[in-house]
């Protein structure tokens, strides 16, 4: 389904989406992030690309998997499996759309991951085409995507200036257009022009070149016990700002929080783990067998562009270049790529 | 709705054996499913134990398939899990999700000899292998099983072992004899060495610390083993235990999904990362 | 002004007497126009070095991790590092001298004054330029507005402004520098590097932007309930990524006091000390146990911090980090004359007291 | 999950205090308070330190966290350190505790010092009930409170 929605009737299709929690970019604390739309208020779709990507929607910072207690001596353990309302996302960028397709591979894979999918099941995410990179790290054409890519969104949107051209992906992003049906008006020949000018010129931009991938995972393979990596890594910090940005990195801890130790009360929590923190990989001996950062940036690049690729043929990046932009001492994974594939 | 994976089974503890004392004591456990939800595993395969409040650890299932009634672990004392562990009592429950990982492949080794060579904790990954292979004896050529600890107040199993002596060779060793000590003393790649099994329709099967595997290993090719003759199991730290947490791959692998059990051929093509 | 040929002629002297084993210090990144943290072991690396407004980084974060790596070398390289450091940075090396983490001759000094500027605040830049990305950002020169045009002996650094440029338009805009510094050169009370072994640039007095710990005291101004409402909503967002302190020189504890990610075990290092370490906060990333995480970080950085402003400049959700900092500085300052990195022979603030400290706070 | 004090209504709210007291003075001022059968409230936990200079400031936001109504830290007078300056260390630190509780919008009247001798218990008894009389008007504290 194709339609065209006119600007100002943007929130009236929003408000036909009443029984839903409709979420979009805000511009809050000079960062943009997705916020929760409060009923009759506007929506701002003129970010460039959100600080923190989609994922937190499936994947939340911290997901109690269960509560434990003590009954007459016996452990009582009750699920807390989420019940969202449905959730609708706007204003969600096609390298994050691409990103919730990876995330669906891992939490589905050799075990299908509860927490994960009663979230991700009432999810739909519209999402807004870029028609200029907004960032001179973007780099999705690099990793198989477009400025205007759909996979893993269920409507994609494109800005027309006045208006937007809506496109419904899935059926559950044709249904969510449903609603709101009074809201659209039919594509004109005209528009339809204009959407793919919007869209090919959206794609002419320069975006960071990566090259042939397929060499990359082998330039990969072939450099594990490069010294490249330390040299690489020689002034990274450690820090989990570039897994924690990511839209597919989905690293996670589990731990017992304990709410009273006379009773035994206390929750089995998930919260989002880093490999670049150095007790990621400890073991409880001590020994560590990713004990330097030299390790670890080589574990994040090759999860990412090798190990991704093995089991699941597809890279585990979507280019959003939020870890290049955000890297406080500027580690580059595409220029990391490009000296590997150099050595 | 599925399963959740997340979820453990309550188990409680009917049995505790002192292995081996001192600063990485080791305990074993029988533990059974009050709720009658347990579930059947193979020979190599591990159980996310849980003490609530304390967290979880993943632990080789030690008891043989075979033994329906419960499941055996046998915990060395290293952190805040297992230290709960050694701290409990028998009646005490515990958290028990599970099978995970792969297992000894055990089917493709009929008709052949088997050289079992364990260390320390290290027997417990491999005992079950042990038994069933006991259990279905004749399915098997010559069965031969080293195992080496400290002392001889260290060795694990001990009146097990006494049965197994009447089906297969034991060759035990310790580091420092008593008095009385009638097998080897000294370090089990030099007990290999000593005995040297004949590697020609043989599988060997070694678990140990890792310096012990490391020279085991070794002696197994020049005993003239090959790559595909020799199976061991490796460890990582694992969170979840089902390929999602990202901690505890050895390249593409997750080893709580695609191990903890590889033939030397298999791990040689994986990346040092354990 | 500060000319950056004799900065790298001065660190390639450096490496070519063998003075010191290498340089720290800002080169041209791949990623932005944004300076990046480098270290140069020859000479013909010395051309890279870069000066200009978006060297952020306080190298100092470099000599601890230096520190760090000779205490587990079997073979250390002891030998002196040099590093480019700015009045705030030399004020952090300061701290880590008055705490003998390494001592004077370990260290080459390379100063440079900010003069009448400082750094830029890479979001207050974005902000400025709509969204568009800087891909050149120089310091105007007073009197000498244009770079190409070469530049005046004698000119002082950013009193005109702040050049930029942005990707796809190559036209230099000069941008007041007041509306770009970061916060905490605006407050900066010590541009030039007071510890140093040599300095360019020279030292200006009269920097015409914020009076020190303004950003403070504004946050101080609003009302208790104020308060609470905004920094729960900082404490909220918190990530729990930790770069604030990953990238603090301060925050140089081999084992953070309030989580795991850096427990230090060893192959000594006991069951019991493992299984009972304490959990002073949850890895959750919620409102309570950020609070305590960055609550507790403030309180260990009271009289350590000499407000180079990297906690604030890395943390992705712009969380004000500086803030927490600042006003305990601020405190110190006004409540007990004691100011970070300026003196690296005197007692650390909390192991110091005067009989005139504040008392009637006590019942 | 309920959470008791914020379920509690304000009229039957007991404020619990955490009290961090000296062994060598606050401790045993707190004993003689007792002994000389003095009443005040019962709502402060006291736990015995060596020095009110060892109180770490995670001790005062753990127990925050942990839902303390407030926290007491009593100590010896100035001059009156048993290792001579430990309360002249604690009071500069403190003070930069409080003053950093009050920065970021903590109820200010929750952290609070006092110097109690041996022979004070009066006084500490009147420090507690002035303390808890204070926290009856604020509420239940829920701002650093973990929410489990």
């Amino acid at each position: 389904m194709e339609k065209i929605l006119r600007q100002e009737k943007l929130r009236e299709w929003v408000d036909t989406l009443d029984d839903c929690e409709v979420y979009a970019p805000a511009f809050a604390d000079s960062v943009w992030n997705f916020a929760r739309v409060e009923a009759g208020t506007d929506i701002d779709l003129s970010h460039t690309n959100t600080i923190g990507s989609v994922k937190a929607f499936t994947f939340p910072q911290r997901e109690v998997f269960f509560r434990f207690e003590k009954k007459d001596g016996v452990p009582v353990l009750t699920p807390t499996l989420p019940d969202p309302k449905p959730t609708v996302v706007f204003g969600v960028r096609p390298c994050d759309g691409r990103g919730m397709p990876r995330n669906d591979t891992v939490f589905n894979k050799e075990f299908e991951d509860p927490y994960y999918w009663a979230r991700r099941n009432k999810l739909t995410l519209v999402g807004l085409a870029c028609n200029q990179p907004h960032s001179p790290n973007c780099f999705c054409q690099s990793v198989g995507g477009s400025p205007h890519a759909e996979e893993g969104l269920d409507i994609l949107m494109t800005d027309l200036g006045d208006r937007f051209h809506v496109k419904g992906v899935t059926a559950k992003g044709v249904e969510a257009m449903e609603r709101g049906r009074d809201a659209f008006d039919a594509v004109s020949d005209a528009d339809q022009t204009e959407v793919d000018k919007v869209h090919e010129t959206s794609r002419s931009y320069p975006q960071r070149p990566i090259g042939d991938l397929d060499a990359i995972s082998e330039a990969l393979r072939e450099s594990f016990d490069s010294p490249l990596w330390a040299d690489m890594a020689q002034h990274c910090i450690g820090c989990g700002i570039c897994t924690f940005l990511c839209p597919t990195c989905h690293c996670f801890d589990i731990n017992d929080e304990v709410i009273s130790p006379t009773t035994g009360e206390g929750e089995r929590v998930r919260t989002w783990d880093n490999c670049q923190f150095p007790d990621f990989t400890m073991h409880t001996s001590g020994h560590n067998p990713r004990g330097d950062l030299g390790s670890r940036l080589r574990q994040r690049v090759n999860h990412k562009f090798l190990y991704f690729v093995e089991n699941h043929k597809t890279q585990q990046c979507t280019g959003c270049g939020r870890c290049i932009t955000e890297c406080p001492v500027g580690i580059d994974i595409v220029a990391v790529l490009e000296r590997v594939g150099q050595s | 709705m599925t399963d959740n994976i997340y979820l453990p089974k309550i188990g409680r503890i009917v049995g505790i054996d002192e292995e081996t004392q001192g600063a990485r004591a080791i305990k074993t456990f029988k533990v059974e499913f009050p709720n009658d939800d347990g579930f059947e595993h193979d020979c190599g395969q591990c159980a996310m134990l849980s003490m609530f409040g304390k967290g979880e650890s993943m632990i080789s299932i030690a008891s043989s398939p075979l033994v329906k009634e419960y499941k055996q672990f046998s915990i060395m004392k290293m952190g805040r899990v297992t230290s709960a562990f050694h701290a409990a009592k028998i009646g005490d429950f515990i958290g028990i999700r599970g099978p995970y990982g792969n297992q000894f492949p055990l089917d493709d080794w009929q008709g052949r000899d088997l050289v079992f060579i364990g260390g320390g904790v290290g027997l417990a990954p491999i005992w079950p292998v042990i038994q069933t292979a006991v259990a279905r004896r004749e399915e098997f050529g010559k069965i031969t099983v080293f195992y080496g600890a400290r002392t001889s107040s260290d060795i694990m199993y001990e009146a097990d072992f006494e049965r197994l002596k009447e089906s297969v060779e034991v060759q035990l060793s310790v580091d420092a004899p008593e008095e009385g000590w009638s097998g080897y003393t000294g370090f089990v790649p030099a007990n290999l060495m000593d005995k040297a099994p004949p590697p020609d329709n043989a599988i060997a099967i070694t678990c140990g610390p890792p310096i012990m595997i490391k020279f085991v290993i070794q002696n197994l090719q020049a005993l003239g083993f090959a790559d595909e003759q020799i199976y061991t199991t490796i460890e990582n730290k694992m969170k979840c235990g089902v390929g999602k947490c990202g901690r505890c791959n050895v390249g593409k692998d997750y080893v709580c999904v695609k191990g903890p059990v590889y033939s030397w051929a298999e791990l040689k093509r994986l990346p040092q990362e354990y | 002004m500060v000319n950056v040929e004799e900065i790298r002629d001065y660190a390639a002297g450096l490496l070519e007497k063998g003075e010191v084993k290498s340089v720290l210090g800002f080169r041209r990144g791949s990623a932005s126009a944004f300076a990046e943290p480098c270290t140069i072991t020859n000479v013909g690396e010395a051309a890279s070095l870069v000066w200009d407004p978006t060297c952020l980084n306080n190298l100092a974060l470099y000599l601890v991790k230096d520190r760090k790596q000779q205490a587990v070398s079997k073979t250390p390289d002891t030998r002196p590092v040099g590093i480019v450091a700015k009045g705030c940075d030399s004020r952090a090396i300061g701290v880590l001298l008055q705490e003998n983490y390494f001592k004077r001759e370990d260290v080459v000094v390379i100063g440079v004054s900010c003069e009448g500027t400082g750094v830029v605040d890479p979001r207050k830049l974005s902000a400025k330029l709509k969204g568009r990305t800087a891909s050149r950002v120089t310091f105007a020169v007073q009197g000498s507005t244009s770079v190409a045009g070469g530049r005046t002996p004698g000119a002082t650094d950013g009193a005109d402004g702040i050049n930029v440029s942005v990707y796809g338009d190559e036209t230099e805009t000069v941008i007041p520098a007041r509306e770009v510094l970061a916060d905490r050169c605006l407050e900066c009370r010590a541009a030039a590097p007071a510890l140093n072994d040599v300095v360019f640039g020279n030292t200006v007095e009269a920097r015409d932007f914020n009076e020190p710990f303004h950003a403070a005291k504004e946050a101080e101004r609003l009302s208790e309930d104020e308060r609470w409402a905004t920094w729960e909503r900082h404490f909220d967002r918190c990530l729990r990524c930790f770069a604030c302190r990953a990238v603090c020189p301060m925050c140089y504890c081999p084992e953070c006091v309030v989580d795991s990610t850096t427990f230090v075990v060893t192959l000594g290092t006991s069951a019991e000390e493992k299984a009972n370490r304490i959990r002073w906060c949850e890895r959750s990333a919620n409102t309570s146990e950020s609070a305590v995480y960055h609550l507790t970080r403030a309180i260990h950085l009271a009289g350590r911090c000499i407000d180079c402003g990297e906690c604030e400049r890395v943390c992705p959700v712009n969380i004000p980090l500086r803030l927490l900092n600042t006003k305990l500085e601020k405190e110190a300052f006004e409540m007990f004359e004691y100011q970070a990195g300026h003196d690296i022979e005197q007692a650390s603030l909390l192991s110091s007291f005067r009989d005139e400290d504040p008392n009637s706070f006590i019942r | 999950m309920s959470n008791p004090s914020q379920t509690t209504e304000v009229q039957d709210f007991e404020p619990r205090i955490v009290a961090f007291l000296c062994k060598w003075c606050s401790s045993a001022g707190s004993d003689l308070a007792g002994v000389s059968r003095i009443q005040y409230s019962a709502n402060a936990t006291p736990i015995t330190i060596p020095c009110s200079g060892s109180v770490s400031p995670m001790y005062i936001l753990s127990a925050f966290n942990k839902g303390a109504d407030g926290v007491l830290i009593s100590g010896c007078h100035p001059g009156d350190c048993h290792y001579m300056e430990g309360n002249y260390l604690a009071r500069r630190k403190l003070y930069l505790v409080k003053e950093l509780l009050q920065f970021i919008g903590l109820e200010s009247d929750r952290f609070r010092m006092s110097w109690v001798s041996a022979a004070e218990g009066a006084k500490f008894a009147e420090v507690v009930d002035e303390f808890v009389e204070d926290l009856r008007v604020l509420g239940p504290q829920n701002r650093l409170k973990a929410e489990r």
